[in-house]
């Protein structure tokens, strides 16, 4: 039981899909506070979907999801979130607003009122969005609006970040820029969930889940990981 | 294109056959008319929204347009009813001609834009100073050209070729082409497709259309007035049957036809003290209740609608 | 050396603005048949762009576009499709109420016409979407939607591709994957420009790089190169790296 | 006769939204408590089959919807197959039955669509039951300009009218009858506006630039109470100014405009004011107490269309007294026949030729208030019917 | 000449622009065409209404009554309404029919309620409490005209002017200043995203929609004053011109309606000096040429399409 109340994010059994369609089998993952728990998984294995169903944007079918030790199965997104979590999807942003506003948006929707002095530290991470911050996002390059994303889920200064495909885009120097701000993110006690398929997150993650056909077909950590000759094979690519 | 040859004959043709007999066995032929003229107008505006995604809010301008083409035809060139019939189409895609570049715009400004395109019409035709040509807002009293039987007939071979075009749109990659552009017209760009001529032969077909049955309408009536035919009860109809109906089919804006406006005669002759109230209780229902049009109950099943 | 064949598109000097943004700052660099031409660079360096303006989407504001010998600047998109131009999105853009297959018909039937189509079947079969063949795209998640659109350009039988971060969310295993099916374009003799930020994938299937940086090119050559080459570790690679 | 029906069908259509709700709504309320009262009194009595017969009134709500309107028309000829045939109020929702009565060859009973297209020499199917023709309507105006006008200074008009057939007829007819009269009056403003106009702020100050003695106004009702309030509001004070309906719609306009804002405005004379003498039906006094009664709620205004609606009943009782066989052509014959012999609350009914209304025409008068404030209206022209002397500037 | 018609423009502008803010609001944030705004300023005509002949009371007080009124009848019948309507395919054109059958209703029942004729309010009551602002104005007590550089324009006018910049103010405020407008905008940027962000979207619709409501029955307040009188069915025409209004400013933005209300009501007032016949005609075109020349209203930007 202890080890349960630790849990930050607890989700059993999840079955989720779209209308007649269904993605997820019985999915089972836990993150525990301070954890950077890595969700792997090819191309349409259901990752999306998964993460969709934990923040509370498509319904869950069937299981328990369960936040700081609340069910918040049947929780909409909003209340969810209130509760520590925020979420940073593949869109990311708000086209029609500024970069500034973004950044409030993304603080102001979980009530903190005033982001001012967390905008700086974001902007102090990525500069170009400072230089553009009273542009409208949708003017953005692709891997602009990826760090816009990321500052924006900073923004509300959650207990649990959970993001899908950060470094997707991002130059080199940008990703290694945003693996920097999480382990220092970390540092500060920060749980992250993350959706990659770059394998250079699995530097700063502790445990492994990977997803095949929307069901785990493996969890651990990043050693048993390497260790298992099927999984790399699959997932590292060889050379 | 054997799919075209089977839609023709398994819906256009029942469809066409019930409207030559129906005359027959049913008094009320003008009722009759309007389910023809709407029939025309809900795959007008079919076309134009439901393969271009352009909504024509103000559709009425090229109906009224054509009905005054007809009208103009007839007074001042004194031409044969069913000349003057092909001359309101043309005054139809005249319009629509003039006003391509409406279709720069998109999704509500061009609705809107559409809609004050039909009332400046109307304005325009309506407007004294054109007396000698429109007769104004006096209205017009056409003597010679009264027919109704022929009107019917004019109109209903109208729908012919209004559904054959949809069936083709259907059924044709052209009509695929048009849904594209809809869906997003960069991409369809880059499917190759020539963006600009694709709407606005959709553009002008649905004007086309509508000009047409304006003129019939026009033969039918004989005396009418400017607010007559530019009613825009004939564009908010017309919308609502084809979107009750279910858009981008041909059996949907027919379905929405016949039972909303159905319905809607059905009110007006039993009911008629609270004709209005009922009317839009129920179309509120059918919405909230009904959301993605009547097809939708099929294709929702996997079937596919054509 | 073998002379280099005649390249089928030459860039030079383009400018694009925006207001008074230069996103484009006098870019150029050419491409040849047979060839996959890297085009990497930081988040904003003008890479979209610069597909965008040779696409045909935006008209540049200034230098010179040679496509086969002819200029191409300014012309509307679907008349460089029918050249043989095509490309895909970044942010993926299907006909999303189209079924797949509706979305590549669309293609097939409006492409270029001197060349006869691929078969649908055997394209949808390749990219892994012969199961969601009936399915509106809408459906797809966005990687899907990515190959959607790579059939969808292939189904205009170009000879000139433009790849914007098509691999961008894929695993290693499927990034060898796709690979391999862009190498196998080319040596059937397309061009090929590929913007991506994986270097590792980049260095598999480029002969040469151009890096860009502020809306110009700052480098040109081997990416085994560039990644040695000071500005270009300063703006677009940071640190070391292993390729 | 032989086999007299049990009731006589008359076929109706009314208006209960829509841009005509307000002017169908009254009229058709007084043919309504025409019906109901001759059936409270066992029906009327028909010639054709010599004994009283109860009426069935069937009437369909066209919404101000044109379409709406021919279908329900051919509907209550086709299906309902009425006896007599009556159009919906105003020339727009006429003008659908005028074609449909004439296809069927059904008589219309041409309530208050007074436009001139209808009525030609080839069409027998229809008679104007209430309004005067609009083109010989404006007929005492004119000639109160021209004749009275000089003498008491009016040298200048000025004529703003809504541009839609009913008014821009008047206009045009007024005009005309003004040119031909060769008086020393000089038109010095002339201008149509669209009927949908509802704020006459900067025309009024256009109006007033230009100088004029007389200011003639034709707008249905709803422009009349914006401009008439614009008048107020901007405190302008026109020597002379004429409005339609503050003497047709006097009760709405009252409601809308107020009393102070009627005081001096020359009008028509609408029947209720004029008490004429009646040799069939109501007189005004008790048609009033029995619309009071029916009506109590005051959703329905009292005014020169409820007494249309209640007139064109008297026309067909008459008709239906006269006739002998409900054949149309015979119907026709009897309603001509009543041509100037028939006089109701409305005045004489007379009619052309070609079935346009002639006979209840409309004074020239003027509004006063009496001590208490109330309206009373002055008739001024034509001289016979004349109760008293135009204040004229106002002041 | 020329100054009055300018002046008159500007102050009647200020009025069309509290007449489309509403409409600007609830299709800016939720994409729904509420085909049913101009039945809502109807009904804040009857709220002024009832507030000056039950209560005796200055209808300057149905203001914020009415407000008030309809800002709770939004949420309400957004609870009812909108979210089903969201869960469709297409619900931005099925609002179309919804709100069309909205309207309707309203109309039938206010009909059957109060009855079809016009009905208004003596223009000096407008204020009567607040004489002293009406001073203030350079007013004469009663309701006289009001003097602006040296032209006389009814008081009304000049009051709903204030009133519409006060509106139009706060509505700005609330939009781009608190922390519900912001996350007010977020939504109307991109709903899905929304939800992604953790708003709690239906609450902040809830509001919006409430607050447009009760914006449109603040400018239904005026309509008696304005227009001369209202009926049931003054609604239809009023939406049109609520449209017209909000697409020449551009959709979502608030300044943008109000410079598309003055630009209207300044070429209105224009036309109505020198063309007075066409006057229903320019601005329609007017909308059309500010369309074709930036195709997403006055205040619109270009957005990146790829
Ligand atoms: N909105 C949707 N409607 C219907 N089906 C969907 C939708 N989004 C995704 N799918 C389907 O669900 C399956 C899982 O998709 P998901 O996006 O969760 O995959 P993923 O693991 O995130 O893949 P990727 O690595 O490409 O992002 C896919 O087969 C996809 O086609
Ligand atoms: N339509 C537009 N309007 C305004 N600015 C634009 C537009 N398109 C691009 N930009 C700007 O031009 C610059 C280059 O953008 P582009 O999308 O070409 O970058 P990119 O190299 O593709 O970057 P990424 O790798 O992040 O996708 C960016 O700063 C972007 O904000
Ligand atoms: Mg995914
Ligand atoms: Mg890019």
């Amino acid at each position: 039981m202890a080890s349960e109340a630790a849990s930050l994010l607890e989700a059993k059994g999840v079955d989720a899909g779209y209308g007649t369609m269904q993605v997820l089998w019985g999915v089972d993952l836990d993150v525990r506070p301070g954890e950077t728990v890595l969700l792997l998984g090819a191309n349409g294995a259901g990752k999306t979907t998964f993460l969709k169903s934990l923040v509370g944007l498509i319904e869950t079918r069937h299981g328990q999801i369960a936040l700081g030790g609340h069910d918040v199965t049947r929780m909409r997104s909003s209340d969810r979130m209130r509760l520590g979590m925020t979420y940073m999807s593949e869109l990311a942003v708000f086209p029609d607003l500024s970069i500034e506003e973004n950044l409030k948006v993304g603080a102001q929707a979980l009530g903190h009122a005033n982001p001012g002095a967390r905008t700086e530290e974001l902007y102090g991470l990525f500069p170009v969005l400072r230089e553009k911050r009273r542009n409208a996002a949708s003017s953005l390059s692709g891997g602009q609006r990826k760090m816009l994303g990321i500052a924006k889920a900073l923004a509300a200064e959650p207990k649990l970040l959970v993001m899908d495909e950060p470094s997707a885009g991002l130059s080199p120097l940008l990703v290694k820029e945003v693996l920097q701000v999480l382990s220092r993110l970390q540092g500060q006690g920060l749980a992250l969930l993350i959706a990659e398929q770059n394998i250079g997150f699995l530097g700063v993650a502790t445990r492994v889940f990977v997803l095949e056909g929307g069901r785990i077909r493996f969890s651990g950590t990043v050693a048993e990981m390497t260790d298992n000759e099927a999984l790399r094979r699959a997932y590292f690519g060889l050379k | 294109m054997p799919d075209f040859m089977r839609h023709m004959l398994v819906i256009v043709a029942p469809l066409v056959a019930a409207f030559a007999i129906l005359p027959g066995v049913y008094d009320n032929h003008l009722l009759l008319f309007n389910f023809v003229i709407f029939l025309i107008l809900a795959q007008g505006v079919n076309i134009i929204y439901g393969f271009t995604g352009y909504l024509p809010f103000g559709y009425v301008g090229f109906f009224g347009a054509g009905a005054y083409g007809f009208a103009i035809a007839v007074m001042h060139l004194h031409t044969p009813a069913p000349v003057a019939v092909l001359a309101a189409g043309a005054v139809g895609v005249l319009l629509g001609l003039l006003l391509t570049p409406l279709l720069r715009l998109s999704g509500a400004y061009f609705a809107i834009a559409n809609l004050a395109a039909a009332l400046a019409v109307l304005h325009f035709v309506a407007n004294p100073a054109l007396e000698q040509i429109t007769k104004g807002p006096y209205g017009v009293a056409l003597n010679g050209t009264f027919n109704p039987t022929l009107a019917y007939t004019g109109a209903v071979i109208i729908l012919t070729l209004t559904l054959a075009f949809v069936v083709f749109l259907k059924n044709s990659s052209f009509g695929l082409a048009l849904q594209a552009v809809r869906e997003d017209a960069v991409s369809a760009a880059m499917a190759g497709v020539n963006v600009v001529r694709m709407r606005v032969i959709a553009w002008l077909a649905s004007a086309l259309v509508a000009g047409l049955a304006g003129g019939v309408f026009a033969w039918y009536v004989s005396v009418f007035y400017p607010d007559n035919v530019f009613s825009n009860d004939f564009s908010i109809f017309a919308i609502v049957f084809a979107l009750f109906g279910g858009v981008a089919t041909i059996t949907g804006p027919i379905v929405g036809v016949v039972i909303l406006y159905g319905i809607y005669n059905l009110i007006g002759f039993t009911t008629p003290q609270y004709f209005q109230l009922i009317y839009g209780v129920l179309i509120m229902a059918l919405v909230l209740f009904l959301p993605a049009g009547l097809v939708s109950l099929a294709t929702r099943r996997g079937w596919n609608v054509p | 050396m073998s002379p280099e064949p005649a390249p089928i598109l030459a860039v030079n000097g383009l400018v694009k603005r925006f207001g008074g943004f230069h996103a484009l700052d006098g870019v150029s660099f050419h491409v040849s048949a047979g060839e996959i031409l890297g085009l990497v660079g930081p988040n904003g360096s003008g890479k979209t762009t610069t597909i965008n303006v040779i696409s045909g989407l935006y008209a540049p504001d200034g230098g010179t576009l040679t496509y086969d010998g002819a200029s191409i600047g300014g012309l509307a998109s679907h008349k460089l499709v029918h050249r043989g131009i095509n490309r895909t999105f970044q942010i993926p853009k299907p006909f999303l109420s189209l079924t797949v297959r509706q979305n590549v018909e669309v293609a097939l039937a409006y492409g270029r016409a001197e060349i006869a189509p691929p078969r649908l079947s055997d394209l949808l079969e390749q990219y892994h979407l012969a199961d969601l063949a009936d399915r509106p795209a809408a459906d797809l998640n966005s990687s899907q939607q990515k190959m959607l659109d790579l059939v969808r350009a292939l189904a205009t039988r170009p000879r000139l591709l433009l790849l914007d971060e098509l691999a961008a969310g894929l695993n290693p295993t499927e990034l060898d994957w796709i690979a391999g099916h862009v190498r196998a374009l080319a040596q059937s003799g397309l061009a090929i420009i590929v913007v991506e930020h994986l270097m590792g994938f980049i260095e598999q299937i480029t002969d040469r790089v151009i890096v860009m940086n502020a809306g110009k090119d700052i480098f040109e050559g081997p990416l085994a190169v560039a990644v040695k080459v000071p500005q270009v570790i300063e703006v677009f690679l940071g640190g070391d790296h292993g390729v | 006769a032989a086999d007299a029906p049990s009731e006589i069908k008359i076929g109706t259509l009314y208006a209960s939204s829509g841009r005509y709700a307000s002017i169908s709504m009254p009229v058709h309320a007084g043919l309504k408590l025409w019906a109901e009262q001759k059936n409270a009194e066992g029906g009327v009595y028909v010639k054709a089959f010599d004994k009283k017969i109860p009426i069935k009134l069937v009437a369909y709500d066209d919404q101000s919807n044109t379409a709406t309107a021919s279908t329900l028309y051919n509907q209550l000829i086709t299906q309902d197959k009425v006896d007599l045939f009556v159009a919906d109020s105003g020339s727009v929702l006429t003008a659908p039955a005028v074609t449909i009565a004439r296809d069927h060859k059904m008589f219309l009973f041409d309530q208050t669509g007074t436009g001139a297209s209808f009525f030609s020499k080839d069409n027998p199917y229809i008679a104007l039951m209430s309004d005067p023709v609009s083109t010989i309507w404006p007929k005492p105006i004119a000639d109160f300009l021209t004749k009275d006008g000089p003498a008491l200074g009016i040298k200048r008009v000025a004529i703003l009218y809504s541009t839609n057939e009913f008014t821009g007829t008047q206009a045009n007819a007024l005009r005309k009858f003004i040119k031909e009269a060769n008086a020393p009056i000089e038109i010095v403003y002339d201008q149509g506006i669209p009927t949908e106009t509802t704020n006459y702020t900067v025309i009024l100050n256009n109006i007033r630039a230009a100088k004029p003695d007389a200011v003639i106004h034709l707008g249905y009702a709803p422009n009349d109470i914006a401009f008439l309030r614009n008048v107020q509001d901007l405190g302008i004070k026109f020597p002379m100014l004429f409005s339609i309906y503050a003497g047709l719609e006097t009760e709405l306009l009252e409601k809308n405009v107020g009393a102070k804002g009627l005081e001096h405005v020359f009008t028509y004379v609408p029947p209720s004011e004029m008490a004429y003498p009646v040799n069939f039906g109501m007189n005004i006094a008790d048609y009033r107490k029995a619309w009071d009664k029916k009506y109590p709620d005051g959703k329905i205004e009292f005014g020169f269309n409820s007494v249309a609606g209640y007139t064109t009943g008297l026309v067909i009782e008459k008709t239906l007294a006269e006739a002998t066989s409900l054949d149309q052509m015979e119907l026709r014959r009897a309603v001509f026949s009543l041509s100037g012999k028939l006089k109701t609350l409305d005045g004489t009914f007379a009619l052309d030729e070609m079935g346009g209304q002639v006979g209840e025409l409309t004074p020239l008068g003027q509004i006063a208030l009496n001590d208490h404030g109330h309206i009373k209206f002055v008739a001024i022209y034509p001289h016979d019917v004349a109760t008293g002397k135009p204040v004229y500037p106002r002041p | 000449m020329l100054a009055y018609p300018l002046i008159a423009g500007v102050l009647f502008g200020l009025y069309f622009s509290l007449l489309g803010i509403g409409l600007n609001l609830v299709f800016g944030v939720m994409r729904i065409v509420n085909l049913a705004h101009g039945d809502f300023l109807m009904l804040g005509a009857f709220v002024a209404f009832g507030v000056f002949y039950l209560l005796g009371l200055d209808p300057l007080l149905a203001v914020p009554l009415a407000f008030m009124i309809f800002v709770i009848v939004g949420i309400v019948l957004y609870g009812l309404l909108v979210p089903r309507l969201q869960g469709s395919r297409d619900p931005e054109m099925l609002s179309i029919i919804l709100f069309f059958g909205l309207s309707q209703v309203i109309e039938a029942l206010v009909t059957i309620a109060f009855g079809t004729s016009e009905r208004s309010i003596p223009s000096r009551e407008l204020g009567s409490l607040t004489t002293t602002v009406a001073k203030a104005f350079g007013a004469k007590p009663e309701g006289g005209p009001v003097e602006i550089f040296g032209q006389s324009f009814p008081a009304a006018w000049v009051i709903s002017a204030a009133v519409s910049i006060i509106a139009i103010a706060l509505v700005y405020v609330y939009l781009y200043r608190t922390r519900l407008g912001t996350l007010t905008r977020a939504v109307m940027s991109r709903r899905d995203e929304a939800f992604a962000t953790g708003i709690n979207v239906d609450r902040v619709c809830a509001a919006a929609f409430g607050i447009g409501l009760g914006l449109a029955a603040i400018a239904g307040v005026f309509a008696p004053f304005m227009f001369g009188s209202v009926t049931p069915a003054f609604g239809a025409d009023a939406t049109v011109t609520a449209f017209v209004i909000v697409v020449l400013g551009s959709l979502g933005n608030p300044l943008g309606t109000a410079l598309g209300g003055v630009v209207y009501g300044i070429c209105y007032m224009l036309v109505q000096t020198y063309l007075s016949s066409w006057a229903d005609l320019l601005p329609y075109v007017l909308l059309i040429l500010v369309l074709l020349l930036r195709p997403s209203g006055l205040l619109g930007r270009k957005v990146r399409v790829a």
